[in-house]
C-alpha cells in the first residue's frame, strides 16, 4: 500500500492526496482535528467566508431528508479579518493545503476578500458563486454563464493566488459554467454545491427550515453531482475537484474516475468523523488490488463506449 | 475525549409511554462523562437515517451509561427498537454539560427533559436538591430520582399524578418559600423560557440545557445556532460546543 | 372520512381525488389493475407515447442510488395508434380521468400527437418536454423558456384538449419556465420530472447503466421537487401537479401545501404498490384530524412568515 | 394471484460461501407458485435501499417457501442477516416460471442459478431428470438435487470437486450420449449463452432463465427488456412480465 503515489497535482496546486474536505463541513479544521490527523488530508476548505462578521440565518438551520440534509446556515463567519488573524496561523501548522472558501455579494467584494488573502498563508482561493443561503445575490452569480465569467476575471486580476471557481448545480448546462470559469482564469472548478430544497412540517405546515428553503447535501444528491462533474470534466481542461454525497472510498472513486483529480467530503463527516481516512485507504487499497500504482492513473479513466 | 466508539447494547426497557431506557456498555476512555454532555447516535446500523441524533446521557453505572430516549420520529423509533446484544454507534461525549456549583439547589424537568437531570441529581444526592419533574400525563423515571432526593415533586398537565399543572408553577413554589443557589433546568423551550423569567424574578442564578437541530455535533457545521446575550447585542454560538448547556442569563428566546 | 370532499378542480379537469401516477411508473395501468382498484385514483398518465413504436435504450437501464433510482428506458412504447387501438379501450373503463403523455423530437411531432389524440377518450394530454432519455432534443425542448413558450402555444393551437405542460428540474429557473408555459397556454403545469444523474462501476469502470445517464426519481429528489413545486406555484396562476419522491401521505401533503392541486407518485409504486392507496387514506385521515371539509382547503396553504 | 404480503421468516442458515438459504411462512392464497417464477422482496424493514430485490422461488414445502441468495451487494447482504420471526414483504409469484414439458429432461445450473432450478428438479423427480450444477468453487445443494434425481453431475472451476471446467462441457457430453426433450438452464449469462450454442447444435429445446435488473417487478416500467427475436427482427420485452423464463430459440445475447 505505501508504495503507491497517492499525490495529485491540479496543475501547479499539489495536493498530498486527493481527499479534501467540503468548505463548511469542516468548519476551520479544529474540530475534526480532534478525530483525524489533519496533516492527512489532501488540502482543507475552510468556512465560507465575507469581508465583515455574518451571523447567518436564524434557526432550524438543519433539516434531514430521505439521504441527505438541507442546510441554511447563512455563511455564518467571524469574516476575513478574524480568520487571518485567529483561524490561519492554527491551520498553517500542518502540511496540508488550506483552501479560502471566499463569498461577496457584488464582484467588488470577491476582489476585496482575494486581495486581502493573497499575501496570507492561504494555498488556494475557492470562488464560491453558488451559495444558496445568502438573499443577495450568491445564487444570480453562479446560475448564469455570463456572471460567471465576470466574477472569475476581475477575481482573477485580483489575485496571483491559485484560484478555484466552485459551481452550482442549480444550473441549466453546467459544461457551459464551467467553459465560463476556465475561461475567465480559473485555475480549477470545484463542483458541486448543494441544490436547492424545501421540507415542510405538516403538523405545523411551515417549512421546516426557517429561512423557507436550503441546501441539499449528502447521498441522495451524488448522482446528480457526478454526472456533472464528468460532464464538466468533458467540457473543460482545467482540473476539478468532485464532491456532492461522498460517503465512502468507492464514491470517491467513481467521481475520479468521472474526471475529478480531487474529491471533497462534505455531509459525511458528519455522520463518520473518520470518513475522510477510510476514503484514503480505500482507494489506496483498490489501487493496488487494480494493479496501479499512481492515483493519477485512474483520473477520467472511465469507459464509455 | 471526544472519540466514535461502537458499544454493545446491555439493555432496551420501555419505562413510559413511548419512552425507551438504553444502557450500552460503557467503553474504556469515557471515564469523565459530565451531566448535561450528550452522544450524537447513529439511529441504525447503517446511513439511513442519515444523521445522527443527540441524546443526552442519563445516568452513568459502574459498567454502563444509560440514555432515556421517547420515540418522536423514524430516527428516536429506530433507536428504540435497538436489541440487546446488537452494537451502537456514538460520538461523544458532546459539549459542555452542566457546572456543578452550589449547596442548595433545584433541578426542574419537563417530559423526555428529565433524563438529563437524573446523573446530576446522582451528583448532588448529599446536598440539598429538590427535584420538580412535569409531565403532559404518565410520568416516568420517578422513582429513580427519589433515590438520590428526598424532595421530588412532580405535575402532570392532566393531573393524573401530583400537582395539576405546569411544573413551572411548583418551581415558584419553591423559590417563594425558600432561596436556592441554582437552578438546573431541562425541557421544552417554553418550560425553559418561564425557568428563565422565575430566575431572573426570584434572583437565582440558573442552567439551562437547550435542545437544537444539528447535524455534526461537533461545533463544524454551524447549524446548531443558539441566540446568546454578548455585550450591548446578541452573537449566535453553537449548541453543540458552547452548549447545550447555558447559563440562564445569557439565553435570548425569541419571542 | 367518508364526509370529506378529496375532489380537486384543476380549473376545468375535475379529478375525483388528488392522487394521479406518474408517466411512465405504472404502464398503461394493467399490470398495478392487479392491486389496486384503478377507480379509485385521480388519474393515470400512461407510460410516455411517441408518434412511431420505439424501442428504447439498452440494458441496464436501471441503477440504484441511495434513496433514489435511475432509470434510461427511453420512452420504449408501442406508438400513439397502438395505444389508441389496443391500450385506451381497457383504460376508458375507469371512471378515473386518462392523461396522455406526448414526446415529440420536433415542435411538430408534438402537434401531430396532440391532434392525433384530440378526439379519443384521453382526457388530458401532459406534453412532456423534459425526458433526459431521449437524444434527439427532449432536454433542449425542457431548459429554455423560448423553446418551452413554443412548443406550449403550438400544441394549445392543435388541440381543444386540456393541457400539461410537464416541466423538467434541470433548469436555472423553474420559475420562469412555468411562466412560458402559462402564457403559451399551459392548462396546468407538472412537475418535476427526473434529475439528470450517473452511477459508475468501479469495478469495469463503467457507467451502471448502458446509456451513461439517466433520469433521477425517488425519495431522494424529494427536497428538490417540492422547492421547485413550491416556487412554480409562487410564479404562474393555473393549477399545478406536484411530483418527485413522493413516497407517503406526509409527502403529498408536503406537496398540496407547496401549492399543488394534485400529485403524483412515481417510484414508490415500485415499491409498495398499495402506496397510492394509502396515500388517499393519510391525507383523508390528516384532514379529518386538522378539521378541513375538503382537501381543496389545503392547497397552497403554507405559512412562510 | 399476485400480492404483496409481509410473511414470517422462518429459518436463515448459511449454505454455502455467502449463500443463505431462507424460509418464509406461505401464507394463504401463494398455492400455485411455479419454478422459475419469482417474488419481489424488500431486503430492509424500511425503503432503504429503495428497490426491491428480485429472488427466485426455489422450493416449495408444505408450510414454508424458501429462497436461497447469495450475498452480492447491500440489499442481499441485509436479506442474508435477516433473522427468523422478522417478517419480510414479498411481492408475487411474479414471472412466467418454467414450462413442464418432456419425459427426458436435463437442467443446467450455474453458481447460484442453480437454487430456481430445485423445485423444478422436484417436479420432474419420477421421470428422467439429469442434474448438471456448476460453481466456481465449493458447491451447494447438491444434496438436495440428489433427493430428487440420481443423476447429478457437479463441474467446478478449480477442480474441488466433481468434473474441474465448465458446466457447459458436462452439458454437450450429455447431449452426445444421448438425446433429451428439454434443456432447463439457469446461471450467468456466459453460461446461458453456451447453453443455447449447445441446444442449438444439438436440436434441443431449452427454457433459459434469464436476469436482468428491476424496478417495479410486475411490468410496469419497462426497465428489464431482454432483447428476443420477433419475425425478421428483434423485440425488447420484459423480462419480469413475458420472461424471466424466456425459450432458448428467441434470447438474442449480446454480442
Ligand atoms: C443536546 C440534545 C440532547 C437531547 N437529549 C435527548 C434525550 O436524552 N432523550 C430524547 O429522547 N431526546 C433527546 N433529544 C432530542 C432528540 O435528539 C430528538 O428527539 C431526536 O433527534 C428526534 O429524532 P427523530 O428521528 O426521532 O425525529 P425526526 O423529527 O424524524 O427527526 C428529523 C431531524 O430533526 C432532528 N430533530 C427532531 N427533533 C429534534 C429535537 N427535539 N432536538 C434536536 N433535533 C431534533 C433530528 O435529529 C433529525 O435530524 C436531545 C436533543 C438535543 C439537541
Ligand atoms: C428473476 C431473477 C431471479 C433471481 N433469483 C435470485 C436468487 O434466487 N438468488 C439470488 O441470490 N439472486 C437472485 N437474483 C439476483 C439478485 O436479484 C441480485 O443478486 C440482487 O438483486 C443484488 O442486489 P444487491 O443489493 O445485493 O446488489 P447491488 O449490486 O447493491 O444492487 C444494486 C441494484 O442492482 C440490482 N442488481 C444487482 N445485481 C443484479 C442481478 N444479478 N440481477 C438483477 N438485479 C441485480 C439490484 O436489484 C439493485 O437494484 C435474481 C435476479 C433476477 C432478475
Ligand atoms: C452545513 C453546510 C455548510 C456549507 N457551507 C458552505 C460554504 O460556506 N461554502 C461553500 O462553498 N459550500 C458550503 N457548503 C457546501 C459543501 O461545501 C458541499 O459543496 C456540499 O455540501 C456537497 O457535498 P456533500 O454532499 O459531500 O456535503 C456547505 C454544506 C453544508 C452541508
Ligand atoms: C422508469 C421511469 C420511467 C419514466 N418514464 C416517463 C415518461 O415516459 N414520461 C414522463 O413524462 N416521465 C417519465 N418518468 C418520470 C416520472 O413520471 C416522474 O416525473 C419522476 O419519476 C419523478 O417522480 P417519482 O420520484 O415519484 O418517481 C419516468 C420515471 C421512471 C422512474
Ligand atoms: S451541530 Fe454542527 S456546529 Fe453544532
Ligand atoms: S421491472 Fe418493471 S417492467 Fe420489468
Amino acid at each position: 500500500m505505501s508504495k503507491i503515489d497517492m499525490s495529485v497535482d491540479l496543475n501547479g496546486l499539489v495536493l498530498q492526496n486527493p481527499i479534501t474536505v467540503a468548505s463548511g463541513t469542516f468548519g476551520f479544521g479544529r474540530e475534526y482535528g480532534e478525530y483525524v490527523d489533519l496533516n492527512r488530508l489532501g488540502a482543507i476548505m475552510v468556512k465560507g467566508l465575507t469581508l465583515e462578521e455574518r451571523k447567518g440565518n436564524p434557526t432550524p438551520r438543519v433539516a434531514e431528508t430521505p439521504m441527505g440534509m438541507l442546510n441554511s446556515v447563512g455563511l455564518q463567519n467571524p469574516g476575513v479579518e478574524a480568520f487571518i488573524k485567529e483561524e490561519l496561523p492554527y491551520l498553517s501548522q500542518f502540511h496540508t493545503k488550506i483552501i479560502a472558501n471566499i463569498n461577496g455579494n457584488t464582484i467588488e467584494e470577491y476582489c476585496r476578500l482575494a486581495e486581502r488573502l493573497s499575501d496570507t498563508a492561504v494555498d488556494a482561493l475557492e470562488l464560491n458563486i453558488s451559495c444558496p443561503n445568502v438573499k443577495e445575490g450568491g445564487v444570480a452569480f453562479g446560475r448564469d454563464p455570463e456572471m460567471v465569467h465576470r466574477v472569475t476575471r476581475c477575481v482573477r486580476q485580483s489575485t496571483p493566488k491559485y484560484l478555484i471557481v466552485k459551481l452550482s448545480p442549480n444550473v441549466r448546462d453546467i459544461g457551459e459554467i464551467a467553459v465560463a470559469a476556465e475561461e475567465g482564469g480559473a485555475d480549477c472548478i470545484s463542483l458541486i454545491n448543494t441544490l436547492i430544497g424545501m421540507s415542510i412540517d405538516i403538523e405545523r405546515q411551515r417549512p421546516v427550515l426557517a429561512r423557507g428553503i436550503g441546501g441539499l447535501s449528502g447521498p441522495a444528491i451524488k448522482p446528480v453531482a457526478l454526472r456533472m462533474v464528468y460532464e464538466a470534466a468533458k467540457a473543460v481542461k482545467i482540473p476539478i475537484i468532485g464532491m456532492g454525497g461522498i460517503a465512502n472510498d468507492q464514491d470517491a472513486i467513481e467521481f475520479l474516475l468521472a474526471g475529478a483529480s480531487a474529491i471533497s467530503v462534505g455531509t459525511a463527516n458528519f455522520i463518520n468523523p473518520y470518513v475522510t481516512m477510510e476514503i484514503y485507504d480505500g482507494i489506496a487499497d483498490y489501487l493496488e488490488r487494480k494493479g496501479y500504482q499512481s492515483v493519477k492513473d485512474i483520473i477520467g479513466k472511465l469507459n464509455f463506449s | 475525549m471526544q472519540e466514535r466508539k461502537i458499544c454493545q447494547i446491555i439493555e432496551t426497557q420501555c419505562i413510559g409511554p413511548d419512552v425507551y431506557k438504553i444502557v450500552i456498555e460503557k467503553p474504556q476512555g469515557w471515564e469523565n462523562i459530565r451531566p448535561g454532555q450528550f452522544f450524537h447516535i447513529r439511529a441504525g446500523e447503517d446511513w439511513y437515517p442519515l444523521l445522527r441524533r443527540p441524546i443526552s446521557v442519563c445516568e452513568i453505572q459502574g459498567i454502563g451509561i444509560s440514555f432515556v430516549v421517547r420515540k418522536s420520529g423514524k430516527g428516536t423509533e429506530l433507536l428504540c427498537s435497538r436489541k440487546p446484544g446488537e452494537s451502537l454507534d456514538l460520538l461523544g461525549p458532546l459539549g459542555n454539560g452542566f457546572t456543578i456549583e452550589g449547596e442548595k439547589v433545584i433541578l426542574v424537568g419537563g417530559g423526555i427533559g428529565t433524563a438529563p437531570l437524573l446523573e446530576l441529581c446522582r451528583i448532588f444526592k448529599d446536598k440539598d436538591v429538590t427535584v420538580l419533574l412535569g409531565f403532559r400525563a404518565e410520568p416516568y423515571l420517578v422513582e429513580v430520582f427519589q433515590r438520590y432526593s428526598h424532595h421530588v415533586k412532580v405535575a402532570t398537565e392532566d393531573g393524573s399524578v401530583g400537582y395539576k399543572g405546569y411544573v413551572t408553577t411548583l418551581l415558584e413554589e419553591e423559590l417563594a418559600k425558600r432561596s436556592m443557589d441554582m437552578i438546573y433546568a431541562c425541557g421544552p423551550e417554553v418550560m425553559l423560557k418561564e425557568v428563565q423569567r422565575i430566575s431572573r424574578r426570584y434572583g437565582v442564578k440558573s442552567q439551562l440545557a437547550m435542545e437544537e437541530r444539528m447535524a455534526c455535533g461537533v461545533g463544524a457545521c454551524l447549524v446548531c445556532s443558539c441566540k446568546v446575550k454578548a455585550g450591548e447585542g446578541w452573537d449566535y454560538v453553537r449548541t453543540c460546543k458552547e452548549g447545550p448547556v447555558f447559563s440562564g442569563d445569557e439565553v435570548m428566546f425569541d419571542e
